[in-house]
């Protein structure tokens, strides 16, 4: 007799919001996963022709108020070539200071307050404070220290104010600066001591082969630049992306899912193609905690995300000390540009991963066209494969607790849709 | 009551004081003196009335029939108070109901007097000065209650 | 208000940033959890309980057809409705499609717009329901939405003002950034908020707060104008942004007879 | 850190404790606060003006300006009449008897009793006014003789709000010569039905010459009540009405209150007409 | 009120300080324990904030104020105090834009209620102008007249050590002469420095000046350094421009309440609050409660607050001064007509900040002429 199950879960989009899940099982054999992206669209790459270039930052981190610098650094790298300007380089470290503050920000939020209740069987970060307080406390202040930064370097820590097309609108004083450092030493020391508690934690046994894309740098853990690196030995300019990457459209989903061109495969963007990419570029401290921890890589375990996640806490504490440590305000804040037309693309890496925007302007500097794809699209496909992988291995389970284990799964990416990053409401309907 | 004290009484009362001599006298001569018990109608909205009258003691009420709930009380009158004015105009129809509060007595002039009075300028300048004087005192009152004033009042009381 | 309140957070057509507000507020969070019953908030927690709340906080517009069956539910399962942010109170920076053509919007952005349901337009949840708070900002600022909690605890309304932009930088001892720079600066017209951030960096407000109370508008669009402010940077500006469709700003840039903001380049 | 004693004298913000001791419902929605200072010897040592008010602080709510309703003398506790309207005032209406509250004052100029001497005083309270010059007739009934005649016109929306009826029948009693009217008569009312400068419009036994005139009432309200007076021959040197601004500080220090030349806190909130009445006159001051 | 604390008698004769001694009186300021505040630069401006050394002093900038625009610009030659008054003034620190006045905490019984008492170190104010020292003491008729005192201004205001400048310059919206308050420092200040083209003309005011003025390198002025004075002086005098005539404003003012004068203006003012923030002697301020969560301990913070705020005039029947012509017609006959009946005093001194700063550009000197020149 034919067994049909479809697993619905309710509501995830291009960007940023609530999706849902739905899985298909037909005679015990899954047909179909839809990770079903409905936030509704807010079409910013229409909304953004027409506009000043110099109102992308600010328009763009409104795609997400998780993200916003990375949405802010993006546009001006992309928006900076388009004019073919390069930014004073005393002003590289600022805003590697700034995406530090909001990597710190976004990965401890997802570390403590969304992951790990899911190896605690916590509804959440508030229940989880419960029964270890000393944890989430850590956690809350770590990233009040990564919000602190934003706020000192961006004015505020959502949807700062401070990041110009040329650099920034004012420099930091320099007392501003020296002012964090004491609580970053003491917060680096914090931030290993959560990575150690993180480590800990017992993870499924679940390895995929995964083709990893992230930005590498022969010099610097990637934030802001570098070329694009993929699992089977590429290692591209970012102009080449809209080449090798494609967005594809689904029915069940408002967000595009992005693909390998050649292949049509599949692949995974975020902290864990980061670190198995450029792990020789973690700060000391971050790169021996790494191997202290017996961070394996290449990892596949995409469960263990929380730890690549944990040790880029590290890494940005370590290198937000050195900057904050070193900064001294002598340079013009941004570089003057006339307008022209021109076309320019950047990829930064995001929390969640690679970040790619590109942008035409013509001669008035107003945008003529604009192509965002952010880390979960990217993603979206991928964990779509990874749940058909997964499945096979806990049908058995009764329908609520596959759905518990798919939403873990899915959970551990740190989609960047607000409900995937603590809920996917799964919908079993049997046939 | 004689003239005499019927002139001595309109030049005390308010609605007539400011009125020249000569005015005054000329309504004397036609004022006679109306007494209602308490509870007494003096007269009804929509009947037709042809004397005006200055309440001389007493309190009186005005009341308009509102359809669904009755008689509605205005205003109130005292002495001093013009009532009645309707009755100098058209055809004397009265807008509310007069009831005497408690023992009233009014001067009570007939409309078709004053009207031929009023030929003459002089009595009937200081004549419509003092009653649009009235009817001005008249419609503010009516304007403030209508602004509700005590709805929220507060004394000193701020926050 | 009940022993313990149930709270419950809302989201539409937004970006996370309000309500990932009520996280940020790290010193006060677990407070806030011990004073409020967090029932319904799907970026925190797995925990999902029905209606009825005592507050819903609602972030984001009103966009698609499903939403505008969602906000009525809220609304009916909601004691007091909170709305946070721009989106939510002023239909936020997608709102911009309002004055555009939303099918070509559409078709700009995606291959196959049939698989899209979308609205024409986006709209403040005050369109749609009563609301009992509007809490503005783009983002909100954290502490605004601590003393609306706190003020709804307490049976009180919330203090919040109403006033300029200009108040809080003069507080602050930032310089005025239209006089002594000659930089376009929404801050006369912008509702304070969010303590004068933006002209502490030497850069104009760019009116994330939406219109202050009586904004002169039409005094301020003349004055930019006079400085040589060209559309691009100034006037534009206060529409093409995150309160364009707060009324205030519709009526000014309909008396300016402004091109659409959005849409086709060059408008 | 200062407490208590020493810092009153030098700080106008630092509040006292007061204690709820009783709570009198008035008319509805208004009842009168019957106040104790914790502190039995500043209880004791509280002294006012009739017309004075205090600021009466809920931590956490805000603060509010209330004008003294009564002294000890009456009933042992310095009581504030109060309509639950704004944030602080609602937030006291739920407030159990005992609870404590913060109180300053008293602030403010009252009523000018000296200058009645002799001669007759005309009351005239719209609403809750008449709270505020509650203390006033207390003062004038206490001491009859050194005064003409004492009359008191009161008016209310309706019958059910005209405030102290109890009270107003042993005034009565001790020689006011009382009249009222309201703006919307029920049924059963057979009182004055219209607003108050008509009572002060018909007001028979005083003499003009020698009257002096209190009045306290929407602002609206004073301003007819002053013209309906200056009419019947009352000197506006002797017309006195108490105002309401928006007092914070209530010591003249953060402007709050300005009115025309007026700090309405310190000036006021009792001001002499022939200062203030020219300002009433002119919107949106 | 505090008596006039410098009269002429008191004076000691004038002597000299060399540029370079700057410091010194610098250095003696803050060993005395004062916080050393005066003009600096920042964002466009000169300001006024904490200063530890000389060289932060603007030295050698100077600005150029129009009706809603300031520029610096550079002088031609090294000057420290060649500007004029900027977007700051001392009211900051006397009357601090937020202070906690009160708190509360809850006890057992009921509430513990107490005041905070200020920390604010004695400030030292180097380079307060005429029409500052003027706005001080009119702020002091505000703060600490005879029945209440506000304390913070009260303590700040008695440790405040004052090192004034007389101004060898005016700007185009200076009108000090008219308000009679400058351009010259008669008094109201502990020292007063004249800078001449090699040295300052060193005056003390007070004997805490003259304290003060006893360890540092000071010499003799001769006839030559107190002629050059003079024409420092005169230089100002000469370059005041703008007038304000005060005659019978009182009157001319309170009579004109109904002007559709105040109309046309609130066509223009945005009533943003920027001429009552910069204005020295604007005191108006609100209260707010701010509580924790808990509602347990409760702070009462006063803010710097405005008249041109639609909240500041509200009261339970709704907003008095509903309008910006009501709000517009608020401030200026308060500041320069009803201040007056309040504190026998102007509000005015004639700084010029408030034309200045102005977004919109707003001249209460050109709204007080048009209002004289049609009476309504």
């Amino acid at each position: 007799m034919d067994e049909l199950r479809t697993i619905r879960v309710a509501a995830i989009t291009r960007v940023e919001g609530e999706g849902g899940l739905s899985i298909h099982v037909r005679d015990g054999a899954v047909t179909g996963v839809e990770l079903r992206i409905f936030e509704p669209p807010r079409l910013f790459e229409a909304l953004l022709r027409g506009k000043a270039l110099e109102q992308a930052p600010d328009i763009t981190a409104r795609i997400c108020g998780i993200c916003p610098v990375a949405y802010q650094m993006s546009a001006v790298h992309a928006l900076e070539q388009a004019l073919g300007i390069t930014i004073p380089p005393p002003l590289r470290p600022l805003r590697r200071l700034l995406y530090c503050g909001e990597w710190i920000e976004s990965h401890t939020l997802h570390v403590h307050l969304l992951h790990a209740p899911d190896f605690f069987g916590c509804a959440s970060g508030l229940e989880l404070a419960k029964s270890h307080p000393e944890a989430i406390q850590r956690g809350l202040q770590l990233r009040k220290l990564g919000n602190r930064l934003l706020e000192v370097l961006g004015g505020r820590a959502i949807h700062p104010v401070n990041v110009a097309v040329g650099g920034f609108y004012r420099l930091p004083r320099r007392t501003e600066l020296a002012a964090l450092v004491d609580d970053f030493a003491r917060g680096l020391e914090a931030a290993e001591a959560a990575a150690r508690w993180v480590a800990a934690f017992e993870f499924p046994d679940f390895e995929q082969p995964y083709d990893f894309v992230s930005l590498w740098h022969p010099d610097e853990y990637p934030l802001c630049a570098g070329s694009l690196r993929t699992s089977d030995g590429l290692l591209l300019d970012v102009a080449e992306f809209e080449q090798q990457f494609t967005e594809r459209q689904v029915p069940h989903s408002t967000a595009l899912q992005a693909v390998r061109r050649a292949t049509g495969g599949t692949y995974l963007v975020g902290p864990l193609a980061r670190l198995n990419h450029c792990r020789d570029q973690l700060a000391p401290l971050a790169r021996a905690l790494a191997d202290e921890l017996g961070l394996a890589t290449p990892c596949c375990n995409p469960y263990q995300g929380i730890v690549a996640r944990a040790v880029e806490v590290v890494h940005a504490f370590e290198e937000a000390l050195g900057i904050l440590r070193a900064y001294r305000p002598d340079s013009e804040p941004r570089v003057r540009y006339e307008p022209r037309a021109g076309r320019g693309c950047a990829a930064t890496e995001a929390p969640r991963g690679l970040l790619y925007h590109s942008y035409e302007i013509d001669n008035e500097g107003l945008i003529t066209r604009a192509t965002i794809v952010p880390p979960t699209s990217q993603n979206q496909a991928r964990i779509e494969e990874d749940l058909r992988h997964y499945l096979p291995q806990i049908l058995a389970l009764p329908d609520d607790e596959v759905a518990l284990a798919c939403e873990r799964l899915v959970r551990s990416y740190d989609p960047c849709i607000s409900c995937s990053t603590h809920f996917l409401k799964v919908n079993w309907v049997r046939q | 009551m004689d003239r005499t004290d019927l002139l001595q009484e309109l030049a005390a009362l308010r609605f007539t004081a400011s009125l020249p001599a000569a005015a005054l006298e000329r309504l004397a001569a036609v004022a006679t003196v109306a007494r209602y018990a308490a509870g007494a109608r003096i007269f009804r909205e929509g009947s037709t009335n042809d004397r005006l009258m200055i309440i001389r003691r007493g309190r009186v009420a005005l009341d308009m029939c509102v359809p669904g709930r009755g008689e509605v009380r205005i205003l109130s009158l005292a002495a001093g108070d013009l009532l009645a004015w309707s009755a100098l105009l058209g055809a004397g129809r009265m807008t509310a109901t007069a009831t005497a509060l408690e023992e009233t007595e009014v001067l009570a002039i007939p409309a078709a007097e004053i009207a031929t009075a009023c030929r003459d300028p002089d009595f009937g300048y200081a004549w419509m000065q003092r009653l649009a004087a009235a009817l001005a005192e008249r419609l503010l009152a009516t304007r403030l209650q209508l602004l509700d004033l005590f709805a929220d009042a507060e004394p000193v009381a701020r926050d | 208000m009940a022993a313990c309140p149930r709270l419950a957070v809302f989201k539409f057509a937004s970006c996370d940033g309000c309500q990932l507000s009520l996280l940020s507020l790290e010193d006060e969070l677990l407070t806030v959890a011990d004073r409020l019953d967090i029932v319904y908030f799907l970026e925190a927690t797995s925990r999902v309980e029905p209606g009825p709340y005592d507050i819903a906080l609602v972030e984001g517009s009103i966009t698609t057809p499903d939403d505008l069956a969602r906000i009525e539910q809220v609304r009916r399962d909601a004691k007091y409705l909170v709305t946070i942010g721009a989106c939510a109170t002023a239909g936020g920076i997608q709102a911009l499609r309002n004055w555009g053509d939303s099918a070509e919007f559409l078709r700009a952005v995606y291959a196959t717009p049939s698989y899209i349901e979308s609205l024409a337009t986006s709209t403040p949840i005050s369109a749609h329901v009563r609301v009992d708070f509007e809490l503005r900002g783009c983002p909100i600022d954290k502490y605004q939405l601590l003393e609306v909690l706190q003020a709804l605890l307490a049976g009180r309304r919330p203090r919040l003002p109403a006033h300029s932009v200009c108040l809080d930088c003069k507080r602050r001892g930032t310089v005025c950034v239209v006089v002594a720079q000659g930089v376009p600066c929404l801050g006369p017209v912008t509702h304070a908020g969010c303590g004068a951030i933006c002209p502490s960096y030497d850069r104009g407000c760019y009116g994330c707060y939406g219109p202050c109370a009586q904004p002169n508008l039409a005094s301020l669009t003349a004055q930019l104008g006079a400085n040589g402010a060209t559309p691009r940077e100034t006037i534009v500006q206060l529409r093409s942004s995150f309160n364009g469709y707060a009324a205030e700003i519709r009526a000014e840039s309909d008396r300016l007879e402004l091109p659409p903001p959005g849409g086709a380049p060059h408008g | 850190m200062k407490t208590a004693a020493a810092a009153i004298a030098d700080n106008p913000w630092l509040a006292q404790r007061a204690r709820i001791a009783r709570v009198t419902p008035e008319v509805p929605g208004v009842a009168t606060y019957h106040l104790r200072l914790v502190d039995a010897q500043r209880h004791a040592q509280y002294a006012f003006q009739p017309g004075q008010f205090n600021m009466l602080y809920l931590p956490g709510v805000g603060e509010v300006a209330i004008s003294l309703s009564a002294g000890a003398e009456q009933q042992g506790t310095w009581d504030h009449t109060i309509r639950a309207a704004g944030s602080v005032t609602r937030a006291l209406a739920q407030l159990p008897v005992g609870a404590e509250l913060g109180l300053r004052g008293p602030y403010g100029a009252g009523w000018p009793l000296t200058e009645c001497a002799g001669r007759d005083v005309i009351v005239v309270a719209g609403g809750l006014g008449l709270a505020p010059l509650r203390p006033a007739i207390h003062a004038l009934l206490a001491e009859p003789k050194r005064w003409g005649r004492i009359h008191l016109l009161l008016g209310a929306r309706t019958a059910d709000s005209l405030l102290y009826p109890g009270e107003r029948s042993a005034w009565e009693r001790s020689g006011l010569a009382a009249q009222t009217t309201v703006d919307r008569a029920t049924p059963d009312w057979t009182g004055n039905v219209g607003v108050v400068p008509l009572l002060v419009d018909r007001l028979a036994g005083f003499d003009p010459a020698r009257a002096i005139m209190f009045i306290c009432g929407p602002e609206v309200m004073m301003r007819y009540t002053i013209r309906s007076a200056l009419k019947r021959g009352i000197a506006a040197e002797r017309i006195w009405l108490s105002l309401e601004r928006n007092m914070q500080c209530a010591v003249g220090l953060c402007g709050h209150c300005q009115f025309g030349p007026a700090f309405i806190c310190q000036d006021g909130p009792v001001l002499r007409s022939d200062r203030i009445a020219p300002f009433l006159d002119v919107e949106g001051l | 009120m505090p008596p006039a604390d410098s009269a002429a008698s008191s004076r000691l004769p004038p002597q000299l300080l060399a540029k370079e001694d700057l410091q010194a009186l610098l250095d003696a300021l803050r060993r005395a324990g004062y916080r050393v505040v005066g003009p600096r630069l920042s964002q466009g401006a000169i300001v006024i904030d904490e200063l530890t050394d000389i060289a932060e002093l603007p030295r050698g900038w100077t600005d150029e104020q129009v009706a809603g625009q300031y520029r610096l610009q550079r002088r031609p030659d090294e000057a420290y105090f060649g500007y004029n008054v900027g977007p700051h003034s001392w009211k900051q620190f006397l009357f601090p834009p937020q202070a906690t006045v009160a708190a509360a905490e809850r006890t057992a019984e009921g509430w513990e209620l107490r005041t905070v008492d200020d920390q604010q170190p004695p400030y030292a104010f180097l380079g307060a102008r005429a029409c500052d020292l003027a706005a001080i003491a009119v702020q002091d008729r505000t703060f600490i007249h005879a029945q209440y005192a506000d304390p913070i201004y009260r303590r700040r205001r008695a440790e405040a050590f004052i090192v004034a400048v007389d101004c060898g310059q005016a700007a185009s919206t200076c009108f000090c002469a008219s308000m009679n308050t400058g351009p010259a420092c008669r008094q109201g200040f502990d020292l007063l420095l004249t800078e001449l083209a090699g040295a300052f003309l060193f005056e003390v005011g007070t004997p805490r000046g003259a304290a003060l003025a006893a360890g540092l390198p000071l010499r003799p002025a001769d006839e030559a350094a107190l002629a050059e004075a003079a024409a420092v002086r005169q230089q100002a005098v000469a370059q005041v421009s703008k007038q304000l005539d005060t005659t019978d404003i009182r009157q001319v003012l309170l009579g004109s309440l109904e002007h559709p004068r105040w109309s046309q203006v609130a066509e223009r003012c945005l009533s943003c609050t920027n001429c009552t923030m910069v204005c020295p002697t604007c005191f108006c301020s609100s209260v707010r409660e701010v509580g924790d969560l808990s509602g347990e301990h409760v702070e009462r913070q006063r803010e710097w607050d405005s008249c041109f705020n639609v909240d500041f005039s509200y009261l339970s029947g709704g907003i008095v001064r509903n309008q910006i012509r009501a709000r517009y017609r608020q401030w200026l006959t308060h500041k320069l007509a009803s201040w007056i009946d309040q504190f026998d005093v102007s509000g005015c001194v004639g700084c010029g900040r408030c034309i200045t700063w102005c977004p919109v550009g707003i001249d209460l000197t050109e709204e007080v002429a048009a209002i004289r020149e049609e009476p309504a």
